[in-house]
């Protein structure tokens, strides 16, 4: 069997630019056949046939931003844990060390976990995920008739 | 609590001057009143405990067209609790037809004056915000006016077929 | 020649046909101007919701109608009675019968003829105008379902209401639009046979409306998204003129139906669902569902005892002419007079002022329920989500036929 | 749809013209945009449903013009409504058509006497490409209608005509 001279990389490489040619070829073929006669009417923005008020670079509301900072430090924490994963199955350190090795990995990814989860448990604590549901402001309407003259209407 | 009763109970309580005229072979039988006395009347029905119109079913202008020279305005009543009807009519000059609002009274009279002024051109006064609700906000001419031609083009748009 | 487009374009058509309530300059820092606009697959049709919003918060809806006016009230006073009733079936398309039927019945009240119609002509009448009772609710309900995300109901209650359209057509002609009510009478007696399909249908219907509330009205999806949603209380309903369904769903015992007893309904027994807030508080978006869920029920419950009348006492017989009261020349004296009866959506009322000299009116308003029951939209729903708003809005159901006239 | 099946037969390799190609893609999806105005459009919603299904032609109907090829008018067009009809139908993507279903959008309907808001006919605002009679049209009516305009996709060509356009070149230049 001929020994392939690409290395593991070069068949990633290949396989990463033919998906990429794949769909260059694809976006061209389709850009040529499609007609295209852009006009302003075309160009605005579409909001069920009206026109726009104000731009969308509105505020925020602050919300949004802590539980995308929360979300985002989980993420991070779940990166690092796959180098650890790299290491943590390595047969000939389990071996060598005598499964010490194992044992003091997954103590030390434990610790790791377990410093964030008291950091989750203190934002779950402190009410920061807990999104603030607007208060529906009932219809204060008082009809001038008492409700004793429609008794024989309601049940 | 059939019309004549309603009939004395206006009386009594507000002047007697204020019914100007009845109109009997209307169903549900008709009270015509002048637009100074509207406000009195209308708080006066709503209110009063043995009356108590508390749904104005219908609010319709009318016009009577040039030669009358008069507009109308019709207001339908309807008592849930005792289910009666009454009909009172306004009669006003077609020239300058103004007449005070009800809305204060019953919630659903705003968009139906709106209505009104929107096909009649009635104006209310102390309506909120008096505006064209069903045509075009830049449609010149009140369409149910009996003398009411359309204009001939709309946006570049022939009206007429 | 065919028509060569007219239509010249400017950027501020838009803004001069149908005006913004809200200018971007008037908004506070974090609001903003969404249109739920003509085009949208939630409002049923061609209303412009004009939601100013805070995040996902409903701070105001300013709605915008009148994109379907075809002006009625202009046609009305320009053609004779009879041929205006084309007219009142176009106005609210999913139940033209009971809308020709309330015209009808204003006409007859002005002849002086409503208490000279057949026996059998008014349990026709009230039969079709059930029927097409239940095809309404039939699309409420199925057209609501899409719009919280089932699209189940929306296929099988239209795949039921297909059953009512070929039922009406077979008996009229046509399939949502029928022209069949007429001033005195009807256009065609019921066609041989007719009794025992509705009875087939009817024994079709009964576990397909069980086996709905099971899959939708009862789901828990559902209850979540509409229980406590858009609570309209009593008085604000009475006030602003609301009826119907919605009327009935906020706790008050009001149809139209049993109140003035027109036509045969006094004679029928069924009796009027009212919300009781079961999922949620009293008026909620899930009590006018279910209001609307157990008037289908009562409206089988009709018809099964107007097919008891028409086969028993009221049998067809060779003699019978459905158009012999149906005056030549419609000339009624001069008078006003409003008519109410009970639509699906609620109290549909016409006011004629006849001047007697001709035949044709010299005005005739039109209340269409939807109209008045649209107008509450920014009270209830002023507050809640925008989910909530589509539920809201599906909840009301309105046709834009109505509402705009 | 008759374009590319009777060019297969052996073996299953399809050799056909491009157009064929792209015509037989366009008129086997053609998408068109939920843009209900009144009867009609309940109409539509019993032809999109079960007894008479419209997905069997690939008409999955779609919320916004962007995504959508077709265009139905279904209903009345009044003329508050015309602005919005003309800004949606110019932001449709470009192989676009226009299907006008109903005498309420083909000629104005039975508004055509007193309607003073109701624009006589939609061509009056777009180019309409298929005209569906009835008031409202029956659902074969409806898919009567989309058959047609399948028809009309057929017969279109990516090349532009280039003999006509030399003629009308020729035929310009020499009557100055």
């Amino acid at each position: 069997m001929v020994t392939p001279n690409l290395s593991e990389f070069g068949t990633i490489l290949l396989f990463i630019v033919g998906a990429i040619v794949f769909v260059i070829i694809g976006l061209l073929v389709s850009k040529a056949i499609r007609p295209n006669k852009p006009n302003f009417e075309k160009l605005t923005t579409y909001e069920s046939g009206e026109d726009t008020v104000g731009n969308a670079w509105g505020k925020f509301n602050i919300q949004f931003y802590i539980v995308a900072i929360i979300f985002l430090l989980f993420e991070v924490e779940i990166i690092y844990l796959f180098p650890w994963a790299m290491v943590f199955g390595d047969k000939e350190l389990i071996e060598g060390t005598g499964w010490a090795w194992a044992w003091f990995a997954i103590t030390e990814m434990f610790i790791f976990i377990l410093i964030l989860a008291l950091g989750l448990v203190y934002v779950w604590r402190k009410g920061y995920l807990d999104w603030v549901k607007p208060v529906k402001s009932a219809v204060n309407f008082i009809s001038d008739i008492p409700k004793e003259a429609y008794k024989h209407l309601k049940e | 609590m059939i019309f004549e009763e309603i009939l004395e109970q206006i009386n009594a309580h507000l002047s007697d001057t204020l019914v100007k005229s009845i109109d009997e072979n209307a169903s549900p039988k008709a009270i015509v009143i002048d637009k100074s006395s509207l406000d009195e009347l209308m708080i006066f029905l709503h209110k009063k405990d043995n009356l108590y119109f508390d749904s104005l079913s219908c609010l319709t202008g009318l016009d009577n067209g040039v030669e009358a020279n008069t507009m109308e305005v019709i207001y339908n009543l309807y008592s849930i609790p005792y289910d009666h009807h009454l009909m009172v009519k306004v009669i006003l000059e077609r020239t300058s037809p103004i007449l005070p609002t009800v809305t204060s009274i019953w919630k659903t009279a705003d968009w139906q004056e709106r209505e009104a002024y929107d096909m009649l051109g009635i104006k209310f006064l102390g309506h909120p915000d008096l505006r064209r609700i069903l045509m075009p906000a830049d449609w010149d001419g009140y369409p149910l006016r009996k003398d009411h031609t359309d204009q001939e083009y709309y946006r570049g748009i022939k009206i007429d077929y | 020649m065919a028509n060569q487009v007219q239509y010249i374009f400017d950027d501020k058509n838009l803004r001069n046909s149908e005006p913004q309530k809200y200018k971007a300059e008037d908004l506070k820092s974090e609001e903003m101007v969404i249109n739920i606009g003509p085009q949208h697959p939630s409002t049923h049709g061609v209303l412009r919701l004009e939601v100013v919003t805070n995040g996902e918060e409903v701070v105001e809806v300013v709605p915008h109608i009148g994109f379907l006016h075809r002006c009625f009230e202009k046609h009305a006073e320009s053609i004779p009675y009879n041929q205006t009733i084309p007219f009142v079936d176009r106005m609210d398309y999913l139940a033209a019968m009971n809308s020709e039927h309330a015209y009808a019945m204003g006409v007859e009240k002005m002849l002086g003829i409503q208490d000279k119609i057949p026996k059998r002509v008014e349990y026709i009448r009230v039969l079709v105008a059930e029927l097409n009772r239940l095809g309404s609710h039939f699309v409420a309900l199925g057209s609501y379902g899409a719009d919280t995300g089932a699209l189940t109901p929306f296929f099988w209650m239209l795949r039921d209401r297909e059953h009512i359209l070929r039922l009406l057509e077979w008996a009229s002609g046509a399939r949502m639009l029928y022209n069949y009510i007429w001033i005195g009478g009807l256009f065609y007696d019921l066609p041989v046979g007719f009794e025992e399909r509705c009875s087939e249908f009817i024994t079709y219907l009964k576990p397909k409306l069980s086996e709905l509330e099971k899959l939708f009205i009862n789901n828990k999806i559902f209850v979540d998204r509409t229980a406590n949603v858009g609570v309209l209380p009593i008085d604000l309903a009475i006030n602003a003129g609301v009826t119907g369904p919605m009327l009935r769903g906020s706790g008050l015992k009001y149809d139209l139906r049993k109140i003035d007893g027109y036509s045969v309904y006094n004679e029928l027994d069924f009796d009027v669902p009212v919300g009781k807030g079961k999922m949620g508080t009293v008026g909620d978006c899930w009590d006018r569902t279910w209001v609307r869920v157990e008037e289908c029920h009562e409206s089988i419950k009709i018809i099964e005892q107007c097919l008891v009348g028409l086969k028993g006492d009221h049998k067809r017989t060779r003699d019978f002419d459905p158009q012999e009261l149906v005056p030549k020349k419609i000339r009624p004296k001069a008078q006003d007079l409003y008519v109410r009866s009970e639509n699906p959506k609620g109290e549909l009322g016409f006011f004629f002022r006849a001047d007697g000299k001709s035949d044709i009116p010299f005005r005739c308003k039109s209340r269409g329920p939807s109209f008045m029951n649209l107008s509450v939209i920014n009270d209830i729903a002023k507050g809640g989500l925008i989910a909530d708003l589509i539920a809201i809005v599906g909840s009301i159901d309105i046709v834009l036929g109505e509402v705009d006239r | 749809m008759g374009l590319l099946d009777q060019k297969t037969g052996n073996g299953g390799v399809i050799v056909t013209k491009f157009d064929d190609l792209i015509n037989w893609a366009r008129l086997s999806s053609m998408w068109p945009m939920g843009f209900g105005l009144a009867c009609c459009a309940i109409e539509f919603m019993s032809t999109a449903s079960t007894p008479y299904d419209l997905d069997r032609f690939g008409v999955i109907p779609r919320a916004s013009p962007r995504q959508s090829d077709v265009m139905i008018v279904m209903g009345t067009v009044t003329f508050k409504m015309a602005d919005r009809l003309r800004r949606l139908y110019e932001q449709m993507a470009e192989p676009r058509y226009v299907i006008s279903m109903g005498s309420c959008s083909n000629c104005g309907g039975p508004y055509w006497q007193h309607g003073y808001h109701v624009v006589k006919g939609v061509d009056r605002i777009i180019p309409v490409d298929v005209y569906v009679p009835g008031c409202p049209p029956r659902p074969e009516a409806l898919i009567g209608g989309l058959l047609k305009l399948q028809e009309k996709i057929r017969q279109e060509t990516i090349v532009a005509p280039v003999a006509i356009e030399k003629f009308l070149e020729k035929e310009a230049t020499n009557d100055i």
